[in-house]
């Protein structure tokens, strides 16, 4: 065995899925109640107590569900990625498994974030869809998520699956600003942009305090369900191993 | 020709270790091959012998360990490495619109030889009928396939040769022209690595014994 | 060592003489994607409208969307072949560069299935009632456009080449890809054709295939390593 | 900081932007909920499946039939 550093031995630890799935057991009694009670608060404060929007009127509280949903549609591709990268670089099989716990969230989040897009659209521009460089965007990046996933579940190796779907997400990270730009540009010179998304640059101060709760709400969340479906995935694997068989004789669930 | 003879082993593989999908597929493989050796890789079926094989050829990155080639890592001496070996595997290579004597001029480009004569005389050498040589590779049968793929070993100048089961499909006349190539490949100082079901009659045959890991 | 210094692999170039005359061999491969093209093509004017204004408008974007569901058909052509009958396993243990002969194949699938549709395009962008100067715009932007729709989707070819073909996967793993380029090809023709300067789109289009050209066959080399078991 | 809404009736209709509001907020949160109560019950299936099939289990429950 190699000598490893004190550095480089935590660092192998945390590659370790075991290491992963023990230590995240005692986070989940803390994050599952905090990321809850920090989006009830959000949405409460966001949906009640913010004060209605000078031109947009009420339906602006879509916002507080919309922008966190959207924000961390597009973080989680960055995770998803950066992820897969660390998996193909440094050979560390947590980093794939992150990287598939991540592909379905991230799926999820940005059909939240289209979905609620495009409601909100109805009532401000009356109409719920438009080829507008951010959504046409967002779409191509939810195909982007269900391509990762499809592409994992195809591949009957999951070594293989892991480092292809891999290769897919670096690919389609390059792609993603190109798609924004080129619609953008496209879109601008098609027809001029009389639509605008965001009026919402000058929010008012007491809107902000409820969408930064939201935003920190969506972040521990997305922590949250990473760790979840990150755990289940370690278990899958790891099923015929010896730990996993010494938790099964214990009597605790979960 | 006689190739030169080094100090170290030609080929060996050190404590070469493969995992696969959270399966060992097996652990610690040393395997030496020296000039003018021939190693016969036995085991039961899906105890990774082609996978081994893969390794070697660097086809496969193993989870664990290396392989060197004259003592050095393949990895680092790549192109020598690559420029030296000659492997066929279960899948041959030969495309089926094409036919034998165009499918052997493709891979025969590899060796640097360009004449389709030599070629010629390599399928008839391996047994392979010359009224057959026009018809597209898709109609022949297996065993006339894979007599294709071995007419490499009549004309090629390659030092390590990877056999993974050739002998497969084929009759006894071939295989006594096989036999006979890789006899004169080792008189020659080659060396050969070789998976078979069927026994090999060579006097120094090395038998490499491979055990089923997943059991 | 001179058994090495003999040794002359085959290259770009015999990739691309190889697997032209491959495809053009069998027999309903190479001109599967241009009947498509053209077929597709003639069934817009009768399901939509005939009317040549019209058609004049909406020709850019359609002859652009056929040209791209016509490399689409042909792309997982590309490597599959080579993974069934082992020539791939080859190409990997090959001494060179693995990018090459990848580049050799990505060229000769353009020059079976882009630069055909290329040339066959002013024939459809007659049916369409294009006008006469969105004529050379759309053969350049279709020239430099179906390299790069080869290029990527080799990419996303050598990921899904162990899944044999007629899968779907490799439409939804290649559209999101093709869609920039789609983009500025036709933006190309719809400027030729309002007559506003066509150039930046058409250079846009160039730079990205300057791009894809060096990184397409790296990264397609070591997607196949990878679903060969590398 | 006050409630922005006089009754229930109003908050739910938001001048008529309700529909919109609240459609777009239940369908995301009946998303979210559900993400995080996928992974948790696959969790506990799985532990339970694993413990149906584990020799221990088997042996346990062999055991308890001959007594």
């Amino acid at each position: 065995m190699r000598k490893l550093g004190r550095k480089w031995r935590w660092f192998h630890r945390m590659g370790s899925p075991r290491w992963f799935y023990e230590i995240t057991g005692g986070w989940l009694p803390w994050l599952i109640p905090l990321a809850f009670s920090l989006l009830a608060i959000g949405l409460f404060w966001g949906l009640f107590l913010a004060p209605p929007d000078a031109r947009q009127g009420q339906s602006y509280r879509i916002i507080f569900v919309h922008v966190p949903a959207s924000f961390l549609a597009l973080v989680g591709y960055y995770v998803l990625a950066i992820a897969g990268a660390v998996g193909l670089i440094w050979r560390i099989k947590m980093s794939f498994i992150l990287m598939k716990a991540a592909a379905p969230i991230g799926a999820a989040l940005t059909f939240i974030a289209l979905f609620t897009g495009a409601i909100w659209g109805k009532p401000t521009w009356g109409t719920y869809w438009v080829w507008d460089a951010r959504i046409t965007s967002m779409l191509i990046l939810l195909f982007l998520y269900l391509g990762v996933m499809a592409l994992q579940r195809a591949l009957v190796s999951t070594d293989t699956a892991f480092k292809a779907s891999a290769i897919l997400a670096l690919v389609g990270t390059v792609n993603i600003p190109i798609i924004y730009k080129s619609v953008d540009w496209w879109y601008t010179l098609h027809q001029p942009a009389t639509l605008k998304l965001t009026s919402s640059s000058t929010m008012h101060i007491e809107m902000l305090q409820p969408l930064f709760f939201m935003i920190c709400g969506f972040y521990l969340f997305y922590m949250l369900v990473l760790i979840l479906f990150a755990r289940l995935e370690i278990l899958q694997r790891e099923k015929s191993s010896r730990w996993v068989r010494s938790l099964v004789s214990e009597d605790c669930v979960i | 020709m006689v190739f030169p003879l080094p100090n170290d082993f030609l080929l060996e593989a050190d404590d070469v270790s493969y995992v696969r999908d959270d399966m060992i597929i097996f652990e610690d493989v040393k395997l030496s091959l020296s000039e003018g050796e021939i190693v016969h890789i036995t085991g039961p079926n899906g105890c990774g012998k082609t996978t081994l094989i893969k390794i070697l050829t660097t086809i496969i990155t193993p989870t664990r360990g290396a392989v060197y080639y004259k003592g050095r890592s393949a990895s680092d001496v790549r192109y020598q490495y690559l420029s030296d070996l000659l492997y066929i595997g279960h899948k041959t290579g030969i495309k089926s619109s094409l036919n034998a004597e165009e499918n052997l001029l493709w891979m025969a480009a590899a060796d640097g030889i360009e004449d389709n004569r030599i070629v010629l005389d390599a399928l008839s050498m391996m047994g392979f009928d010359s009224g057959l040589c026009h018809r597209p590779c898709g109609q022949l049968s297996a065993g006339q396939l894979q007599r294709v793929a071995l007419s490499r070993l009549v004309f090629t100048e390659k030092h390590i040769w990877f056999l993974d089961e050739p002998m497969a499909a084929l009759d006894s006349v071939s295989i006594k022209a096989v036999n006979q190539c890789i006899a004169s490949h080792l008189e020659r100082n080659g060396a050969v690595l070789i998976t078979s079901h069927q026994p090999i009659d060579f006097h120094p045959v090395r038998k490499f014994e491979l055990t089923n890991w997943c059991l | 060592m001179s058994n090495i210094a003999r040794s002359t692999h085959p290259g770009l170039m015999a990739y691309v003489r190889r697997d032209v005359s491959l495809s053009i061999r069998s027999n309903s491969g190479a001109y599967a994607p241009l009947l498509f093209f053209c077929m597709v093509c003639t069934l817009v004017p009768i399901s939509i409208s005939p009317n040549p204004q019209k058609l004049a408008e909406l020709a850019p974007g359609i002859i652009w969307i056929m040209a791209l569901l016509a490399s689409l058909l042909s792309i997982e052509r590309i490597f599959v072949f080579d993974y069934e009958d082992g020539s791939l396993e080859q190409m990997l243990i090959a001494p060179n560069m693995m990018a090459f002969p990848v580049l050799g194949k990505i060229i000769a699938h353009w020059l079976v299935t882009g630069l055909p549709l290329t040339f066959l395009s002013p024939a459809i962008g007659l049916m369409f009632a294009l006008p006469n100067n969105a004529y050379g715009p759309m053969i350049l932007s279709l020239a430099a456009g179906t390299a790069y729709l080869s290029l990527v989707g080799a990419v996303i070819a050598s990921l899904t080449v162990s899944l044999g073909r007629g899968g779907f996967l490799i439409s939804l793993l290649a559209v999101p890809l093709y869609m920039p380029i789609l983009v500025f090809g036709t933006s190309t023709v719809t400027y030729a054709v309002a007559k506003m300067p066509w150039s930046a789109p058409l250079a846009t289009m160039g730079a990205m295939l300057a791009i894809a050209l060096v990184l397409c066959p790296l990264l397609a080399s070591w997607a196949l390593r990878v679903t060969n078991g590398g | 900081m006050n409630l922005q809404f006089e009754s229930l009736f109003d908050a739910l209709w938001m001048d008529g932007h309700g529909p919109y509001v609240w459609l777009a907020v239940g369908i995301s949160v009946v998303i979210l909920i559900s993400m995080v109560f996928i992974p948790i019950w696959s969790h506990k299936q799985f532990l339970i499946n694993l413990k149906m099939n584990s020799p221990d289990f088997n042996k346990k429950s062999r055991q308890e039939e001959t007594e």
